[in-house]
């Protein structure tokens, strides 16, 4: 199983929920004030930002490995 | 035009004596009616009570709701699954409508509400006569818009008008008034209920655009009509308040807002002659024109018929349909009339339409009566004596 | 022919529905036309009861009764009030019981103990009056050639369910031999 | 299926402020409707006025936006006439308990099957920062300069002495717990009552210097306390208070039970009888 963090730049507002909340510091807003996953090796895939984000911008994809 | 009455209506179908309202709830099962919403208010409450009993035993709804603004809002919420839908109130209900009566003009819901108008303004009269609410139902709601309004003066009348009603709201997809009033809604007298068949009916326009493929609830036919689909069916769209596009968004493009408003009103102006309901009595030889409506139609019908029998050349306008207000039609009967009398039971209402129509608004007056009873023949007598100058 | 009947009371004594029935007696039994018409609302719970009944032979328009050819009155007080209204040449019909006449008007003016005939009829007990406004009937029946005896009884039978039909029925019947026996007219 | 795949994509981003609460409840919403496995045909979301009201925009369900507070009304006639349906009614604060109050309470005796979410962020979002029926007692709002007067509603007793048959707090912090609540309220068969505290940074926490919406949801988290079911029904039959000394406001699940719903009470009891008798022999009732 192949897992990643994907965001939707466009949907983004950037209001800091998934960082404030995230239990391993994964993520961080960037330059522009969109949410970028920064330290993905840290990702324990516990799913808190994807359920949290009010812009419904964070998704964890699974994908079974090729 | 000569008058043509029987004593007792005949053809097929079966006799009831019954009220006013009751022939309401009757003629609105025939219609089709399956769901009913409604709150207790004097006079109208009989047509609640007739279809509690009466609906389920066709399988319709009936529910009494916690207010009138509830009521009509459920109503347009059954309507949208395809079902005809109905509620009934008086004055004050109706002033508790009007949110929903410009939602449901706005989002296009057919439906009808009888207005059983008592005396106004507030709580007024509840168990007296009145038509006060004849420019309350023309402009009882925010902004511009048409309205249909008709109205009924016998009991058999009554039951034609309602039917009339429901063909009117689904062909246009609108709220129809049937304004009656305390008299009507409460006097009993024959009524022949006629088989079923007797009555054309029309039913819904439904989409025929199949599933998966792109449905414009709110994009009008070159006949202004708007196929509809069930609420909760196969095509998945938006209904609301706000303007909106074809698909039922809310849209504040100046274009698609221009665009709808006109639309809301064209497809009812301009079609007056679809939705005009008269009877006309002596219209062609009347050197004085009645112009009446609902109860006081009867008033009017009856000096008619006893000045007639002393060789008075009197004639009656009964309009059914109040708004859209035909009119071109008054102003083409009463050209040859010497004196236009309209006689209602309020301050003066159908009265200004009425100038506003004729050629000679100076010869037009106002027979009233605002005292909770109900116009009498002799009422209109007298005032017919005065403007000829006969004194009372 | 077209009659005017005001049919006026006291609440619990059943004068909208004796109006009522009467009507349809007339409609469904004898193919006339009538308009029923009554005042609702506040006074018409418990104090007085009034009921309009036009019966013709042709169209009605007017559906009020301004001016009675029968006026019935089982109360002073819509005695005292509606009495004035009499068409010359019309009826009063009081129940001496409880109405003291004072008109000495135009109008003819007839007596009928209805009060006396119900409670007789129910056993004796002087407040137990229900089945009056039926025995009203039976004897208008008798005394105003509009509607028959035989239109009545099928209008009580088609008005009330099985429970309560038989009583009325007794009632009517009570009215009409009332009339043959016991109506006082001045 | 995806959760987007409920959206209505074409309208997103959506309208609400950036950290608003109602798109946290929009997101819980869709996972409980994709748990469900529920189709899209048969869901009707039915919303009134307001920030919350905005939500049936962005779900591609039958959705109608209708009239400030009616929300309940024009469901009710949509449930009653097409029982079949899954009838969701968010609302706001106002929307459900200022003018809609009447509606709210009538629904939940009548007891039809209509899910109310409650989207509680204290404030009136749309109309800027005005005080509502659940605004706490003391805060300031645009039109309570000197903090409130009013006495709030507590919707969980609200709802129960009406007689909604199930009844649930949340908050937007309890996101996963969110969608468990919100999936029995919809598979209930009653009219359920979600009320979930939401955050409004941009008025209500700036009135009343609550700090940000991860400030906020912080207070949600700190200022909550989780009851079990037991808790609630040996609360002297007062589902809306815990058992001894509780610190903060109480949330989970306070009301489940079976009691007959609306529509079906109404077929079984008025339309089916009416229908086997007939038109009977008498004119009147």
């Amino acid at each position: 199983m192949e897992r990643r963090i994907e965001v939707n730049r466009n949907w983004c507002k950037g209001c800091r929920i998934c960082v404030a909340f995230c239990p391993k510091n994964v993520l961080e807003l960037d330059r522009k004030g969109t949410v970028v996953a920064a330290r993905p090796g840290d990702c324990i895939w516990c799913g808190d930002c994807e359920i949290r984000c009010p812009d419904l911008a964070i998704t964890i994809v699974r994908e079974a490995a090729s | 035009m000569t008058p043509t009455g029987t004593v007792t209506p005949t053809g097929t179908g079966t006799l009831h004596f019954l009220q006013g309202n009751e022939v309401c709830a009757e003629a609105a099962v025939y219609a089709g009616m399956r769901f009913y919403a409604g709150y207790p208010i004097t006079p109208s409450t009989e047509i609640a009570e007739r279809l509690a009993w009466r609906l389920p035993q066709v399988g319709g709804t009936c529910i009494q709701m916690e207010d009138e603004i509830g009521s009509l809002c459920s109503v347009i919420g059954a309507s949208l699954t395809g079902l005809k839908g109905m509620t009934a109130t008086s004055g004050p209900g109706y002033s508790l409508m009007q949110e929903a009566v410009g939602y449901a003009i706005m989002a296009e819901v057919p439906l009808v509400i009888v207005d059983v108008q008592r005396g106004g303004p507030s709580t007024g009269l509840p168990t007296h006569a009145s038509q006060g609410d004849v420019m309350q139902v023309r402009w009882g709601t925010h902004g511009d818009h048409a309205i249909v309004c008709l109205s009924a003066s016998t009991h058999q009348d009554l039951f034609e008008i309602m039917i009339r009603a429901f063909n009117v709201s689904e062909t246009f997809r609108t709220p129809v008034v049937v304004l009656i009033d305390e008299i009507v809604g409460h006097m009993r007298e024959p009524v022949r209920i006629p088989d079923a068949g007797e009555f054309e009916l029309t039913e819904r326009l439904l989409t025929s655009v199949p599933r998966d493929v792109d449905y414009h609830p709110y994009f009008p036919r070159e006949d202004g009509r708007l196929p509809m689909s069930h609420f909760g069916g196969e095509h998945r769209y938006n209904v609301t308040g706000l303007y909106h596009d074809m698909w039922g968004f809310p849209s504040d493009d100046p274009r698609v807002t221009n665009d709808l408003i006109h639309h809301l009103m064209n497809k009812l102006e301009n079609r007056k002659r679809d939705l005009t309901f008269t009877k006309e009595w002596y219209t062609d030889d009347a050197e004085i024109m009645l112009i009446s409506y609902g109860a006081s139609a009867r008033s009017a019908r009856h000096i008619m018929e006893d000045r007639r029998a002393v060789g008075m050349r009197m004639g009656l306008i009964e309009l059914q349909t109040l708004w859209p207000f035909p009119g071109e039609l008054v102003r083409e009967r009463c050209r040859q009339a010497n004196y236009v009398v309209v006689v209602e039971m309020n301050m003066g209402q159908i009265v200004h339409e009425v100038k506003t129509a004729v050629d000679r608004p100076e010869r037009v007056f106002l027979a009233n009566r605002v005292d909770g009873e109900m116009i009498t023949p002799v009422d209109i007598k007298h005032l017919v004596r005065v403007i000829q100058g006969k004194g009372i | 022919m077209i009659q005017r009947f005001l049919f006026s009371g006291t609440g619990g004594q059943g004068v909208i529905t004796a109006a009522l029935v009467f009507a349809e007696a007339a409609v469904f039994g004898e193919g006339l036309n009538a308009v029923q018409t009554q005042v609702y609302g506040p006074e018409a719970r418990g104090g007085s009861a009034r009921s309009d009944v036009i019966i013709a032979d042709r169209e009605i328009w007017f559906p009020k009764v301004l001016q009675p050819n029968v006026l019935i009155c089982l109360s002073q007080l819509a005695y005292d009030r509606f009495s004035p209204l009499v068409r010359p040449g019309g009826v009063t019909i009081t129940d001496p019981f409880y109405v003291t006449r004072w008109q000495h008007a135009t109008s003819r003016a007839l007596e009928i103990p209805l009060h006396e005939t119900i409670v007789a009829l129910n056993g004796g007990d002087g407040l137990s009056i229900q089945g009056i406004n039926m025995c009203l009937l039976g004897a208008l029946s008798r005394l105003i050639p509009v509607v028959s005896p035989e239109s009545l009884h099928n209008a009580v039978e088609r008005r009330f369910p099985a429970r309560h039909r038989e009583r009325n029925l007794q009632a009517l019947e009570a009215g009409t031999t009332l009339v043959r026996e016991r109506v006082t007219t001045f | 299926m995806a959760v987007t795949d409920y959206l209505r994509r074409r309208f997103m981003p959506h309208i609400w402020c950036p950290g608003c609460g109602h798109g946290i409840v929009l997101n819980s919403l869709l996972r409980a409707i994709e748990k469900l496995e529920l189709e899209k045909n048969d869901i009707v979301m039915i919303s009134g006025i307001g920030c919350s009201a905005r939500i049936q925009g962005y779900v591609d369900f039958h959705t109608m936006h209708t009239l400030h507070g009616r929300a309940l009304a024009f469901a009710t006639g949509i449930k009653m006439a097409w029982p079949l349906l899954k009838v969701i009614v968010p609302m706001g604060d106002g929307d459900a308990l200022a003018i809609g109050g009447n509606h709210f309470i009538h629904a939940a005796r009548r007891n039809i099957d209509v899910t109310a979410i409650i989207m509680n962020n204290s404030i009136y979002g749309m109309t800027g920062g005005q005080h509502s029926p659940l605004t706490p007692c003391g805060d300031q709002a645009t039109t309570a300069p000197y903090g409130t007067v009013d006495s709030p509603f507590d919707v969980v007793r609200l709802a129960s002495a009406a007689g909604a048959s199930f009844i649930a707090r949340t908050t937007t912090y309890h996101a996963r717990e969110m969608t468990r609540l919100l999936a029995a309220a919809i598979e209930h068969r009653g009219f359920s009552v979600v009320e979930v505290l939401s955050q409004c940074p941009t008025y209500y926490g700036r009135k009343n210097d609550a700090g940000d919406a991860v400030a906020m949801m912080e207070g949600f988290r700190d200022g909550t306390v989780r009851i079990d079911r037991k808790t609630a029904e040996t609360s002297d039959g007062d589902p809306g208070r815990l058992d001894g000394e509780a610190a903060g406001t109480p949330i989970g699940l306070f009301r489940r039970e079976e009691r007959p719903e609306y529509c079906e009470a109404y077929r079984r009891r008025v339309v089916e009888p009416a229908m086997a008798a007939g038109r009977g022999e008498s004119e009147t009732p």
